[in-house]
């Protein structure tokens, strides 16, 4: 029975994987994003093989896997390369700059809004005291001090 | 050598050579040089063609001779042929079954299936094609001649000579050939070679309504021509004129000897009409004979030397060739030469009375020759031998001169700068000496003054018409006098008020009146001589008679060989009434138009008071008629179907055929060019199979 | 109505809600929602396989789920480009630390070594070098997320259903066998009155080449250079072509770059015509 | 196993593979600095690696002479009739595309780019002779990654980069794609042998309805989603009209022969050699018929008013794809080894007429040069005629036998595959449902071909009608003179004379096509087969008469004969 619960699992997670990496190709509009998701992809193809590897106790399944990595490797190398060379023309990762071959009669695509950046709180760091003023007093120095 | 069949081949084939030759090398090779092929070859065919009419006439003296002095046995009436005819075969086109299946039978042939078809190229030649060859190729060959001078300089000017070439051709086949479809095919052959000619100058709008109307009409006797060519084939079993023998067998022709020999065989009858009728439609259409005769003076836009050519001396005289080729056709049928008398009589005085009205020279002249053609019908209508000599004598003759009114007209054209109305010009004899005096000639030989072609040849017709008993004979033969009254008004007017009168020079000349050139001048001359000689010449000799009379299909038992001819006393009778009414009508004419203007403008108001002028000057409103019942029907008919066609079935054509413009405008609009676009359709694919996957 | 198809539709209706819930930026508490709805999607495809049993045995294989699952949403779903890259980094951990569980562990290595070792390090490295400033607005803009979520999740549950439904018959022979064997005793053979039929009579043969065995990688070793040696050679070809590939692409290597580009080459030019009309700032912001 | 024998019956690929590392090498060590680059005429004189590429094709054509067919199994590999076919259509296709790359801009990088277009080749034929579905999937790599390459040298503008990436990250996904069908499949058979696929399946209650079938069926699904990227099947074409309008000629033509060729063969591997008794049944068939009607409608319907030529040319090669489908659909189909056999006999014979001549077409348009320029746009062909009356009258040749236009080879492709549609839906034993859905694909075919006609003439049209405003010359080297010449002979030769083709691809494919024992199978009638054990009854082999008489055996499969 474990062989068969282990198999159902590691497809279902391949396949969660595989979802999870198509949902990130279609959104995400960073080329290296989008490579990255595709390697999900990948990934997910990964452990449904190694499921169905462990199942028929065979090992075609994990030679496959081997050759998926080092294709993806190959894919990287390829992919990396042109992606700084698209860089180079736009200055931007943007996959969406790259709309300019479509068909003649159709209207470039574009953004109805802008999404709004979230705002990151600006970062406090750790500031001496200036001298002759006491440190103010945390929770941390009270709690600690008779220690010291 | 000079064999006839080499002969006739030769005049037959010389001027498709020229057509072929100048259409090959006019554009780029001859260029302004196109008229050699066309006159050398026409020269060629005239002295073949006149060779062969030497030729005929001595052969068929030689076997008329031989069979008048043998005994005729009466026991076999069909040991020797009627007449006098060689024939040619090129070939034999057999369209399925063996050749020689067909039963000898002289019997009609009912069974529409029964004989193979069987068609034979085959040239004729005998007295009537020697005759109608000799005549078109010598009009040919000085109109050519004619139209260096005329149309020099015109950009289609090879294209010109080629369809003349052509016409020839088509025409010489026409004449000679020995079969009904072939005579179909050339009859359709010259009526596109005068399509092209009227329309020569088609960027003018005219120009091509008017060669669309002449294609047009004729269509519709031509259609008429074809049902006949349809019934006789139903009828005969067979299209050939002349007997064929296969394998020892006669197979007869319409026109052969077997059916001539015993003319009873003809069908008569329902069918007999009809055919008659049928084929008279054709030479209607051809010969713009009533009610078809409304293209021809609109074919006046061609250019002069085609309408000299085509539309006066040659292809309108088919008709009157057909009729008298198929004379026993029309003798079987009850009333075939009584209609043909008719429509000929009838349409002689119509077209004489809208001429006294008409403006445009050339128009005059077109409605002269649609009354002279009159004429020609109303003699072959007479049905006797020497009505069918007078009407191919009338058309002999008038070739001649009516070409040589046309050259003149075109000489007077063409020193106007292309101006033709005659209220625009006047007094030019001093201008135009030549013209003048060879028009002249012209004029007296149509109106047929004493000793003119005209005379002659108007004189045999009127005689041949009043020697036929009963009442329409007899009011056709007022008719054609009083035609003849109007022919000598009408010529005379167009005569005075372009030659005499005060002298009045149009614009467009740009002062410069000058005679054409010699190629023009010199066959105004030669025809200005033959329409004064031919028609004395061969009246006195007798010699077109009787070389006429050796035509096998006017060799029929029903027409003596030797008909009687007419007595002195009639025939002087007729000269004299013709010489009378016709020095009257001269005499009208320079009296209104030498006189004084008050005359003419007296009776011009009172004509137009009752009408009278306006019925002339409008054609008697055929064109008009033909406009409100013929052609606004077909006009709102084609209207509606072109309403049908556009709405409802090129409709849904275009909607079928939208379909995929409408397909490839949705997959075209998919291609945004966005990748996580392309990808979502991937994998929306891809679910649309798992979805296939899942349900079923 | 079957359990089946009340899992499918929550998978699809909550993953759907989730996701885009989760990959809209800027709606601050609302992703976290998101996210948990997400999980819970996830969570519901992958409780349609049985339990491993027993459950102590199978907790570490739900840790590892979780974890890796966990961090591949992350991954698609982070603003910011770098963690996206670092959440990938912990997916392919956690992916290989699977598959070590999963009897693979030579593969869990070389998926370490290779995705985390190399390409991870070179992804983040060109993402660093093309972004220095970090995130700029099309690293988490989306496109059409709902079309684009809804559609993954209708993916995802339909391929679920369809391998839950392949392997319900299966399981359920299985669990059978385990009933009778637990009924009558483990080292006794089952007795049933209905004898199941045996499995090769309707599923693949069972290779039995020891995928679990002790010698595993070696084993590996004899099949890939074994029977899968022309792959190898094959691979190695690529791989040639691959690195001659993309030095000539980046490299420049002879003659210079085509196009519109400036003849500094330094200042990029912006695509003239099709692009989205927007400004170098706020493309680079 | 492996032996030195295989190795040798490798021959032409190895060749391939080592006429490209010498190509690197050169690239490597050419004295760079000798050219004047700045110039910019004479880098694309670089003659010596056209001479080293066309030597390796030679010698791979000599060495695939040489071979010949084994006897026996040599090892892990096929090399049986129908890869010889495949392996001599990569070959020829890539010395044509190598001729075709004598102008091409990769002069900046022409070793390389040779080099590249060579692997791409071992790939193609690689792809012909696996035997298992791992070399598969890296021979099916080793042609996308060349061509990833090959994008990217080829043109070197924004235009050429978009291209270059747009069919690199899609390739990715249908890699992906591909990958995910394939571990399905090995889930279904429990092996990755295609052999051994098709004996672990057959027999198998699985196979029917059974357990894994669905397993099967969503290997096919991702299998023709991740190859039909690859053939241009819609709706996973989306690439192919900007990739092939963002590109070179020679990278179009590359494009649309290289990947179609290895995905045909791919397909024709998995589809029928694994699964094909399994297919006859399932639902195989009508994915791949309902493909082909919706390739070739989208392909030709786009295509009608395009003004781009490699845009047009690229919407062409999707509709010619549904037609090569359409065969191919007719083979799953086929419930007679005949028809099987024509079917696939008609997808090898398409695959040919079409490589010649679209590569042609392509020819043509990089021979000829406008005002120094490359001919994009149909406006630009104006006049063609006039100036370079032999590359109008080659063109409208092509264009005539894409068409489909009688004399010529395109027109035996079409009538192959509308005979075997009609054929498969006139068959005896063919069911309704089945006789109606292949006579709508062989209607659907003539549609196709008779909407296709449309644009082929417009530029036909546009070459010989169009008044001419600027004048064509010739690009420069002879290489694409030749290649388009070659793809004319072929184009006409084959149209005079297709038999010699067609016979070569029907015995090609008769090993696949050949009829098994009838086998048994089960009774499902009564049944939800995935709910229990309880509907299943037990399982018997009987003989082929039993079988015929029993009225239990609803199916009846045909077992390979090979074991």
């Amino acid at each position: 029975m474990n062989d068969y619960a282990f198999l159902h699992q590691y497809l279902a997670v391949g396949a969660v994987l595989f979802s999870i990496g198509l949902v990130g190709f279609f959104t995400r509009r960073n080329m290296i994003l989008m490579f990255l998701c595709t390697e999900m992809m990948l990934q997910g193809v990964s452990l449904s093989l190694v499921g169905w590897s462990r199942f028929y106790d065979d090992f075609g399944g994990q030679m496959l896997v081997i050759f998926i990595l080092v294709v993806a490797a190959c894919e990287a190398a390829i992919g990396l390369a042109l992606i700084v060379v698209l860089y180079r023309q736009t200055g931007s990762l943007d996959i969406a700059l790259w709309q300019r071959l479509r068909e003649a009669n159709q209207p470039p695509w574009q953004e109805d809004r802008p999404a709004p950046i979230p705002e990151e709180p600006a970062p406090v760091w750790p500031r001496l005291a200036p001298a002759g003023v006491r440190p103010a007093e945390t929770d941390e120095t009270t709690e600690f001090r008779d220690m010291v | 050598m000079f064999g006839i069949e080499s002969l006739l081949v030769v005049t037959v084939v010389m001027p498709l050579a020229a057509a072929v030759l100048t259409a090959l090398f006019g554009p780029r090779l001859l260029r302004s040089q196109s008229h050699w092929p066309t006159i050398v070859a026409l020269a060629i065919s005239l002295a073949a063609s006149l060779l062969l009419v030497w030729q005929v006439a001595q052969e068929a003296e030689a076997t008329h001779t031989a069979r008048q002095n043998e005994p005729v046995p009466s026991a076999q009436p069909t040991s020797h042929s009627l007449g006098y005819e060689r024939t040619l075969t090129l070939w034999t086109w057999t369209g399925g079954g063996e050749v020689g299946q067909t039963a000898l039978s002289v019997q009609p042939v009912q069974d529409p299936l029964g004989p193979p078809p069987r068609i034979e190229v085959t040239l004729r030649i005998d007295p009537l094609t020697a005759i109608m060859l000799a005549t078109v190729l010598t009009i040919s060959f000085l109109v050519a001649v004619y139209s260096v001078g005329y149309m020099h300089g015109d950009p289609g000017y090879w294209r010109f000579y080629s369809y003349i070439a052509l016409f020839v051709f088509s025409m010489c086949m026409l004449v000679s050939v020995s079969n009904f479809l072939l005579l179909y095919v050339f009859w359709e052959a010259v009526g596109l070679c005068s399509y092209l000619l009227i329309g020569f100058w088609y960027q003018r709008p005219a120009a091509a309504a008017a060669g669309k109307k002449a294609f047009l009409v004729n269509r519709v006797g031509d259609f008429g021509f074809a049902l006949g060519v349809f019934l006789l084939w139903l009828t005969y079993g067979t299209l050939n004129f002349h007997d064929v023998q296969t394998g020892g067998q006669t197979q007869p022709g319409i026109l052969g000897q077997t059916f001539l020999q015993q003319p009873e065989q003809y069908v008569g009858g329902a069918v007999g009409t009809a055919i008659a009728l049928l084929l008279m439609a054709g030479a209607c259409g051809k010969s713009a004979q009533w009610p078809l005769h409304v293209w021809l003076p609109d074919a006046m836009e061609g250019p002069t030397p085609v309408s000299a050519l085509i539309h006066a001396a040659t292809m309108v005289t088919a008709g009157v060739y057909l009729t008298a080729r198929c004379l026993p056709l029309f003798l079987a049928a009850p009333i075939g030469p009584l209609v043909v008398a008719c429509i000929g009589g009838g349409t002689a005085l119509l077209a004489a009375l809208i001429a006294l009205t008409q403006t445009d020279l050339k128009r005059i002249l077109a409605y002269s020759t649609i009354s002279q053609l009159g004429y020609m019908f109303l003699a072959v209508g007479t049905g006797t031998a020497l009505g069918v000599t007078a009407g191919m004598f009338h058309l002999f003759t008038h070739a001649f001169f009516k070409a040589l009114l046309f050259l003149a007209a075109g000489s007077v054209m063409h020193a106007m700068g292309g101006v033709i109305d005659i209220r625009q010009f006047g007094g030019l004899r001093r201008h135009l000496p030549w013209t003048h005096t060879t028009m002249l000639f012209g004029c007296l030989a149509l109106a047929g003054v004493v000793p003119f072609a005209g005379f002659w040849s108007k004189d045999a017709i009127l005689l041949a018409v009043g020697q036929q008993e009963g009442l329409v004979y007899q009011v056709l033969g007022w008719a054609a006098t009083a035609t003849a009254f109007l022919t000598a008004f009408y010529t005379f007017r167009a005569f005075f008020r372009t030659f005499y009168g005060p002298e009045r020079i149009p614009e467009e000349t740009g002062g410069h009146v000058h005679e054409g050139p010699p190629w023009m001048t010199a066959p105004l001359v030669v025809l200005a001589a033959a329409s004064l000689v031919v028609g004395a010449y061969f009246e006195w000799t007798h010699g077109f008679a009787h070389f006429l009379a050796q035509t096998p299909s006017l060799c029929l038992a029903g027409l003596a060989l030797e008909g009687p001819r007419a007595e002195l006393v009639s025939h002087s009778q007729v000269a004299l009434l013709s010489t009378l009414v016709v020095l009257a009508g001269i005499g009208l004419a320079a009296l209104l138009y030498l006189g004084s203007r008050t005359v003419l403008e007296g009776l011009t108001r009172a004509s137009a008071a009752v009408g009278l002028y306006g019925l002339s000057y409008g054609k008697f409103f055929f064109d008009e008629l033909y406009q409100a019942v013929v052609v606004m029907p077909l006009t709102g008919l084609a209207r509606l179907c072109g309403w049908l066609d556009n709405q409802a079935i090129d409709r849904a054509v275009d909607d079928v055929g939208a379909a995929p413009r409408a397909l490839g405008a949705l997959f075209r609009s998919l291609q945004v060019g966005l990748v996580p676009f392309y990808a979502l359709a991937m994998i929306l694919g891809v679910l649309v199979l798992l979805g296939a996957l899942m349900t079923g | 109505m079957h359990p089946q198809q009340v899992i499918f539709l929550t998978t699809i209706i909550l993953g759907t809600t989730g996701l885009v819930l989760l990959l809209r930026p800027g709606w601050g508490g609302l992703r976290l929602l998101g996210a948990a709805l997400s999980a819970i999607a996830f969570g519901a495809v992958l409780a349609q396989a049985p339990m491993i049993r027993p459950i102590q045995e199978g907790v570490v294989f739900y840790l590892l789920a979780a974890l890796t699952v966990g961090a591949a949403l992350a991954a698609v779903s982070l603003v910011h480009p770098l963690y996206c890259a670092v959440c990938f980094g912990l997916t392919l951990v956690g992916v290989s630390a699977l598959m070590a569980y999963g009897g693979a562990q030579f593969l869990a290595a070389g998926t370490l070594i290779v995705y985390v070792g190399a390409i991870l390090v070179v992804l983040l490295f060109v993402l660093m070098l093309a972004h220095p400033r970090g995130r700029a607005t099309y690293d988490w803009n989306r496109w059409e997320v709902f079309v684009s979520a809804g559609t993954a999740v209708v993916f995802l549950a339909m391929l679920s259903l369809l391998i839950t439904r392949s392997l319900a018959g299966p399981e359920q022979l299985a669990a059978q066998a385990e009933d009778q064997r637990q009924q009558t005793g483990a080292d006794q053979p089952a007795t049933a009155t209905v004898p199941p039929p045996p499995e090769e009579n309707f599923l693949p043969p069972k290779a039995g080449q020891g995928v679990l065995a002790s010698e595993h990688v070696a084993r590996i070793g004899q099949h890939l250079f074994g029977g899968h040696w022309l792959a190898v050679q094959a691979a190695g070809v690529l791989l040639l072509a691959a690195l001659v590939g993309a030095a000539v692409i980046i490299g420049r290597l002879h003659g210079p770059l085509e196009g519109p580009q400036q003849p500094g080459g330094h200042s990029p030019a912006p695509i003239a015509a099709g692009q989205a009309p927007r400004t170098e700032s706020q493309r680079n912001s | 196993m492996l032996t030195t024998e295989t190795l040798w019956y490798l021959g032409p690929e190895a060749t391939l593979v080592l006429t490209a590392v010498v190509l690197y090498l050169r690239g490597v060590f050419r004295r760079w600095e000798d050219q004047p680059i700045a110039a910019g005429k004479s880098l694309s004189q670089d003659t010596l690696s056209l001479q080293i590429a066309l030597v390796g094709v030679v010698l791979a054509g000599w060495a695939l002479v040489r071979i010949g067919l084994p006897q026996e199994s040599v090892g892990p590999v096929i090399l049986d009739p129908l890869g010889l076919y495949i392996r001599w259509l990569s070959l020829a296709a890539i010395g044509l595309l190598v001729l075709l790359a004598s102008t091409d801009a990769s002069r900046t990088n022409r070793p390389e780019y040779l080099g590249t277009v060579l692997l791409a080749g071992a790939g193609v034929m690689a792809v012909a002779a696996a035997d298992n579905l791992v070399l598969l999937f890296v021979a099916l790599e080793l042609v996308s990654i060349p061509t990833y390459i090959v994008l990217c040298l080829g043109r070197r503008d924004a235009d050429g980069y978009e291209a270059s990436a747009k069919y690199f990250f899609l390739s990715l996904a249908a890699s992906a794609m591909t990958l995910y069908g394939i571990s399905f499949l090995y889930g279904a058979s429990g092996s990755l042998e295609l052999t051994a696929i098709r004996q672990n399946l057959v027999g198998k209650l699985s196979v029917s309805e059974g357990y894994f079938s669905d397993f099967t069926q969503l290997g096919v699904i991702f299998l023709l989603a991740g190859l039909g990227f690859k053939i241009t099947a819609a709706p996973f074409h989306f690439y192919a009209p900007d990739v092939y309008q963002g590109t070179s000629y020679p990278n179009a033509a590359l494009l649309s022969a290289a990947p179609k060729i290895a995905g045909f063969t791919a397909l024709v591997r998995i589809l029928i050699e694994s699964l094909w008794p399994w297919e006859q049944h399932g639902f195989g068939w009508r994915v791949v018929l309902a493909l082909a009607i919706l390739t070739m409608t989208v392909g030709n319907t786009a295509a009608l008013w395009q003004t781009h030529l490699r845009r047009l040319l690229a919407y062409s090669s999707v509709g010619q794809a549904g037609y090569i489908l359409a065969a191919l659909a007719v083979a799953l189909g086929a419930e007679t080894a005949e028809s099987r056999s024509d079917g696939l006999a008609a997808v090898l014979l398409y695959l040919a007429v079409y490589a010649a001549a679209t590569i042609g077409a392509f020819s043509v348009f990089e021979g000829i040069r406008r005002s120094g320029r490359p001919v994009e746009t149909m406006e630009d062909l104006a006049g063609l005629s006039r100036h370079r009356p032999w590359s109008a009258a080659w063109l409208a040749i092509f264009m005539f036998s894409l068409a489909g236009v009688p004399p010529l080879a395109g027109f035996w492709g079409k009538w192959a595959v509308v005979l075997g549609a009609i054929q498969s839906s006139l068959s005896p034993r063919t069911g309704t449902q089945q006789s109606l859905w292949f006579m709508i694909l062989a209607a659907a075919v003539m549609l196709n071909a008779a909407a296709a006609a449309a644009y082929y003439l417009r530029v036909v049209a546009a070459a010989y009608f169009r008044p001419p405003a600027q004048t064509h010359t010739a690009a420069g080297p002879a290489g694409p003179w030749i290649a388009a010449v070659l793809c004319g002979l072929l184009c006409v030769g084959i149209g005079l004379m297709p038999w010699p083709l067609w016979n070569t691809a029907a015995s090609a494919v008769e090993p696949l096509a050949q009829p098994g024992q009838p086998l048994i199978f089960w009774d499902s009638s009564d049944g939800n087969p995935e709910l229990g054990v309880q509907t299943i009854p037990a399982v018997s082999l009987l003989s082929p008469e039993d079988a015929a008489d029993s009225s239990l055996v609803h199916f009846v499969f045909f077992a390979p004969e090979r074991d």
